[in-house]
């Protein structure tokens, strides 16, 4: 510990650009294009500070007013989530939007709080270590609300599934996600993992954390109480993650070429756990009165936040940041992206009871400064000046940006392209052939040799998890209290219509948790994008914003927050427009949750909802003849709120055995999925569906209508499970018994062996990624 | 019953042995790394997780922390024939007995060199550890495997040891998950208080929250609770 | 036969977390002369016949494709094993 | 500033899988001349002063006590770094 240190050697207190020198020497050339500032963005830093900046604060106001931190193209288009949000919606909001993370009332005094970010780059240049340190930044969010992380969930998107960087990039990916959320004891409650040349060159790594708490453990980022210290924790400080402020500092000073800065960084999960515990015992001891986590932009990053968010001003001195790399500048101390540290505002009072914890766990930890009255956020380093500027005008007035929008020129084209010139089959033999094709394709196989390198079990806590429908974890060991969460994204759908694509993963999350029996009630969110300088994905990205923030409202559901991620791009190709929703949903009591396999033959199983042909953008259609085109499915979000109501009113009421819904594949991968689940077959006959909604066997097996789900009930209950249906206004239809034999039999058109279909579905990712 | 279970920095699996312990019926104490105190508990459990990130060698730093001098000191030379404070070191533990020289061999890097998550099935070699006790010999359990350094190594004249003196606990059933020498999933001490083992039987002590089936197929699972009931009996009949 | 030394070390600028835990752990053990720690990887490639110039430029070209991973770490020697190594 | 080096190895008759994986990845890549391979630990220590025979046989011990596991591991080399090292 070193509570007031500095790093005192002459070089580094070398005479700086200081404010001082900003006012004598006005005219000095300054690399803001370099760092990725617009000429009218550095003209309103000199606006704002009536002289030029300082190398400090330039590189402040650049990474800050960067589009990661700043939000400028896409918060025009985000306050819809703010606007669109009902009295009633934000009643379980304990702190919405805008925060660290949101977090949500789930009754008896508990809370939670959950976010999704990306960390899509980094992953692509170093898979391991960038979705490594991908998950730490997460966590560190959910820290910071003054919360104990109880879980991660990973949605990955990965390029051609045999392309030869997919087998770079995959085991990778995995092994960095596994790695750190192993190591921090964080159960991996579920994911995705898809697949489409789109992604290839810009893999998506989206990362979710949950974090559980009581209503009074709630802290926030603001530095306020004139006096109060300002400390640096966790991690020592390198030249992480700083490519622009190197350019900066060799600028500042002719001594040559700018040290060696990696281009990559390395994650700690031990610092990180050891970080967890020494955050949740400084909270419990009630010694932090504002925390902050440092994550993209770092120093810079924590200071303006917490500064903008108080009551007044900062001051601190920059010196005293302990050092991985004592050769580093202060512009680039202000930058570096070093992982696993965290900020705190503490009271003088309860510094040595601070200090007592973070040496308890052997963390460091460093006073840097403390809470003014001036309203003005001062860096010192070395005694003089570096930064004087207002805190808000770096954290929080950035420049916003209404980008020009254009609806893309081929998308016409690309919609009147239906499926229905597409060859499909008909007689069972063939359809019983392309199921199993399907069942091992990219998109529908078995995810299982990803998902067995997480650690699900840790904590014990863990309800539900892959390849359940949602993950579940017991909040309140006494009650039974839990919460659900699943992610969902389809850029498929989203490249058809961003606004309905966006619709339907939106519907799908939702009803991925009502399927387990909770009752969904919030939203987190992770917007991945092409470049916001092109029209047509700033066109994608309104759509789907829109379509997003209509849809909660008309769920009720309320956007917590979220994350966006643009200029996933190769040259001039965007990505698909891919909105990934993460749902949380609320259950009285974990015991009451519905797996999404029948446990026992003998069971009654029904279709809820009505299907229909949609076939457009369908893992079929992609799978079989790498057709995209036409228009996506139909999505009726108060069917679907009927549909979610008769889920968890029948979990509640002990109807349902199994419940699972259906997404990609359409009705018979969801029927394969949930006899592999406990090996229990089923005996079903598709006759009454096919006349009641109109359809040949082919579509009735494939179509990807939305609204829909197969669930059991107990054996005897079929026409009490009948009437329920009929009160909540669900279509329901029975579809056949849970079998004693190990086999999908479907009457008149084929009957497969189980142990096939396990095969089939389990064959392709270990024979592509295990060597 | 009073049972220690102790936290390193890195430790994860600390609750869920301490819940282990109270589902069993015994009062879990929290030991401390860095305190050489075991405040008088009965038997000690070395938790699973990444003691200091297990960076060097898994168990290798933790070995060194003043709590396991007096968990070294109590439990006795491994090889010695009167027993002492019964441990049960599961996963990391069982890396930290290891490092420690209170069991043979050593955990190395699983031979397919990932992380494996699953449910394992096992056979429980030798009931009459303080630890096992309440199994049935060569009875069949499922539970939850969870490491990426599961693999046990040891020369060939230490195996045949262990296995003349029936010594291997457990091992392996329907496929070795990590490249075990013989199959093997966990070996005692000469007295049977030292128990070492690589899967995770604290992960298996309550319904709804372990692997979905036991070892007899039963839509439920609560197999690994035994080895906590095991040492409570141990505990009131010594 | 002949054996080839490959050495893998993090780059000085990168953090590097099994170094930093070693380094602890000695000075709690005492060993308080060492004051930092690195941790990378060795690698002992077989050959059948002599380590010649040859073989090494192709231990080089192996060590830059495959065994040190460019992004994050540095291949800080390859060379034949000296005859008094062990194995 | 010094540096002290310590090779560490897996004994020769315990599973290398690292080393394993190595050997197949080489020989997919066409690296057909490396008959097997084996995957071991670099550590380097800094000290203040030089590199004296008192600071190697302190990394010696340092080596036996924590550095390398003597149930399955050798360590095969302490030595002062050789100043044209990389770092
Ligand atoms: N990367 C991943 N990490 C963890 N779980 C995953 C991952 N990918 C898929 N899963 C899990 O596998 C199961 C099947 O995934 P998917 O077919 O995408 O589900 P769904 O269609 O119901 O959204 C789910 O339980 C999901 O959470
Ligand atoms: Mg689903």
């Amino acid at each position: 510990m070193t509570a007031e240190s500095s790093n005192d050697t002459a070089a580094s207190a070398a005479c700086h650009d200081t404010v001082e020198r900003a006012v004598q020497a006005p005219d000095v050339d300054q690399p803001w294009a370099e760092l990725g500032l617009k000429a009218d963005e550095y003209a309103r830093i000199r606006e704002i500070l009536g002289r030029r900046p300082t190398s400090c604060e330039l590189a402040m106001y650049s990474v800050m007013w960067s589009e990661h931190c700043s939000y400028k193209s896409s918060k025009v288009h985000l306050r819809q989530f703010g606007e669109k949000v009902t009295d009633e919606m934000r009643e379980k909001l304990l702190v919405g939007m805008g925060e660290n993370a949101g977090v949500v009332d789930i009754g008896r005094g508990w809370a939670v709080t959950f976010k999704i970010e990306s960390h899509n780059h980094p992953s692509y240049v170093e898979p391991h270590q960038g979705a490594a340190t991908g998950v730490g930044g997460i966590v560190r969010d959910i820290m910071s609300m003054g919360a104990r992380p109880v879980a991660v969930m990973d949605p990955l998107r990965f390029g051609a599934i045999d392309h030869p960087d997919t087998a770079r990039v995959l085991p990778g990916i995995v092994s960095g996600v596994g790695s750190y959320g192993n190591c921090l004891g964080l159960p991996n409650i579920g994911g995705e993992v898809a697949f489409d040349p789109c992604y290839q060159g810009n893999p998506l790594v989206n990362v979710l954390c949950l974090g559980t708490l009581r209503h009074g453990d709630i802290h926030l980022a603001q530095a306020s109480g004139a006096g109060n210290l300002v400390v640096l924790f966790g991690a020592r400080t390198g030249g992480d993650g700083i490519g622009g402020a190197s350019i900066l500092a060799s600028e500042t000073f002719e001594e040559g070429g700018p040290t060696k800065r990696p281009s990559v960084q390395v994650g700690d999960p031990f610092a990180e756990k050891v970080l967890i515990e020494c955050c949740l015992d400084l909270f419990a001891a009630k010694v932090v009165t504002g925390i902050q986590d440092l994550g993209a932009a770092g120093l810079s990053c924590a200071f303006s936040e917490l500064a903008s968010n108080g009551d007044g001003g900062m001051q601190v001195h920059l010196d005293r940041a302990p050092l991985r790399d004592p050769s580093l500048r202060p512009e680039e101390i202000l930058m570096s992206e070093s992982q696993e540290r965290m900020m705190a505002v503490v009271r003088p009072a309860d510094l040595a009871a601070f200090l007592q914890i973070t040496d308890k766990w052997d963390v460091e930890a460093t006073v840097m400064g403390q809470v003014t009255d001036t309203g003005r956020l001062e860096v010192l380093w070395h005694g003089q000046t570096v930064v004087d500027v207002p805190p808000r005008t770096v954290a929080h007035e950035g420049p916003v940006y209404n980008r020009p929008m254009a609806r893309p020129e081929r998308l016409d084209e690309v919609r009147s392209d239906t499926p229905d010139r597409l060859p499909r089959p008909g007689t069972g033999e063939e359809l019983l052939a392309l199921l199993l094709r399907m069942v091992g394709s990219p998109g529908l196989c078995s995810r299982s040799w990803v998902t067995t390198q997480y650690d699900r079990y840790v904590r014990g806590n863990t309800a539900l998890a892959q390849p359940d429908d949602a993950g579940m974890i017991r909040v309140d060991e006494a009650s039974g209290l839990g919460v659900a969460l699943s992610t969902d994204g389809n850029g498929r759908f989203g490249a058809l219509d961003p606004r309905e694509g966006a619709r339907i993963v939106l519907a799908e999350a939702y009803r991925n948790v009502a399927v387990t029996g909770a009752q969904p009630m919030a939203v987190t969110d992770c917007l991945n994008f092409g470049s916001p300088e092109d029209p047509a994905v700033m066109w994608q990205f309104e759509q789907a914003v829109s379509g997003l923030a209509d849809g909660c409202r008309e769920l009720g559901i309320p956007v917590t927050g979220g994350n966006v991620s643009f200029y996933n791009q190769t040259g001039t190709t965007a990505i698909h427009p891919t909105p990934v929703v993460g749902m949380l949903g609320v259950i009285d009591d974990v015991a009451h949750r519905v797996p999404s396999g029948w446990r026992e033959p003998g069971l009654p199983v029904y279709l809820l909802g009505t299907t229909r042909e949609e076939l457009a953008g369908s893992e079929w259609a992609w799978a079989e003849h790498g057709h995209l085109g036409g228009v996506p499915p139909v999505v009726d979000l108060d069917t679907e709120r009927l549909l979610a109501d008769v889920l968890v009113a029948g979990a509640r009421e002990g109807f349902l055995s199994c419940a699972h819904d259906l997404s990609e594949g359409g009705l018979v991968q969801a029927l394969v999925e949930s006899c592999l689940r406990f090996g229990v077959g089923l005996e079903c006959d598709l006759e009454s569906l096919c006349r009641r909604d109109d359809l040949s066997p082919f579509v009735a097996l494939f179509s990807e209508s939305t609204s829909r789900a197969v669930v059991s009930v107990p054996a005897g209950t079929g026409g009490l499970w009948e009437n329920f249906c009929a009160e909540h206004g669900v279509p329901a239809l029975r579809l056949g018994t849970t079998s004693s034999r190990p086999s999908l039999d479907v009457e008149g058109l084929f009957a497969v062996p189980l142990a096939d279909l396990k095969v089939a579905s389990e064959a392709l990712l270990p024979t592509l990624f295990e060597h | 019953m009073r049972i220690g279970v102790v936290t390193f920095p890195g430790s994860l699996d600390e609750v869920d042995a301490a819940r282990a312990v109270r589902l069993a019926g015994g009062e879990a104490v929290a030991l401390w790394h860095g305190d050489d105190d075991l405040h008088g508990v009965d038997a000690v459990v070395l938790p699973g997780g990444f003691s200091y990130g297990d960076y060097l060698r898994c168990g290798a730093i933790a070995r060194f922390a003043p709590v396991m001098r007096s968990v070294i000191r109590w439990a006795g030379p491994p090889e010695s024939a009167s027993p002492g404070l019964p441990v049960l070191g599961i996963c990391n533990g069982f890396q930290v007995l290891c490092e420690s020289h209170l069991l043979p061999g050593a955990l190395v890097r699983n031979d397919h060199r990932k992380f494996v998550c699953r449910d394992q099935r096992l056979r429980i070699e030798r009931n009459n550890t303080r630890w096992t006790s309440r199994y049935g010999d060569g009875e069949e359990i499922v539970v939850p495997l969870k490491n990426g350094e599961g693999g046990f190594v040891a020369d060939v004249p230490t195996l045949d040891h262990l296995e003349s003196e029936g010594r291997v606990v457990a091992r392996y059933l329907g496929g070795n998950p990590n490249g075990s020498y013989r199959d093997i999933a966990g070996v005692s001490n000469a007295t049977g208080t030292v128990v070492g083992l690589m899967p995770h039987p604290e992960h298996a002590v309550e319904e709804g929250f372990g692997p979905d089936r036991d070892a007899a197929g039963r839509l439920t699972n609560t197999d690994g609770l035994r080895f906590f009931t095991s040492v409570l009996e141990g505990v009131l009949t010594a | 036969m002949g054996r080839v030394v490959i050495d893998v070390m993090f780059k000085p600028e990168i953090l590097d977390p099994q170094g930093k835990a070693v380094a602890g752990a000695l000075a709690r053990l005492g060993f308080t002369e060492f004051t930092a720690a690195r941790q990378g990887k060795r690698f002992e490639l077989q050959v059948d016949g002599e380590v010649t110039e040859e073989v090494l430029d192709r231990a080089r070209e192996a060590a830059a494709t495959l065994l040190g991973n460019p992004v994050i770490e540095d291949v800080v020697r390859v060379a034949a094993a000296p005859e008094g190594d062990a194995q």
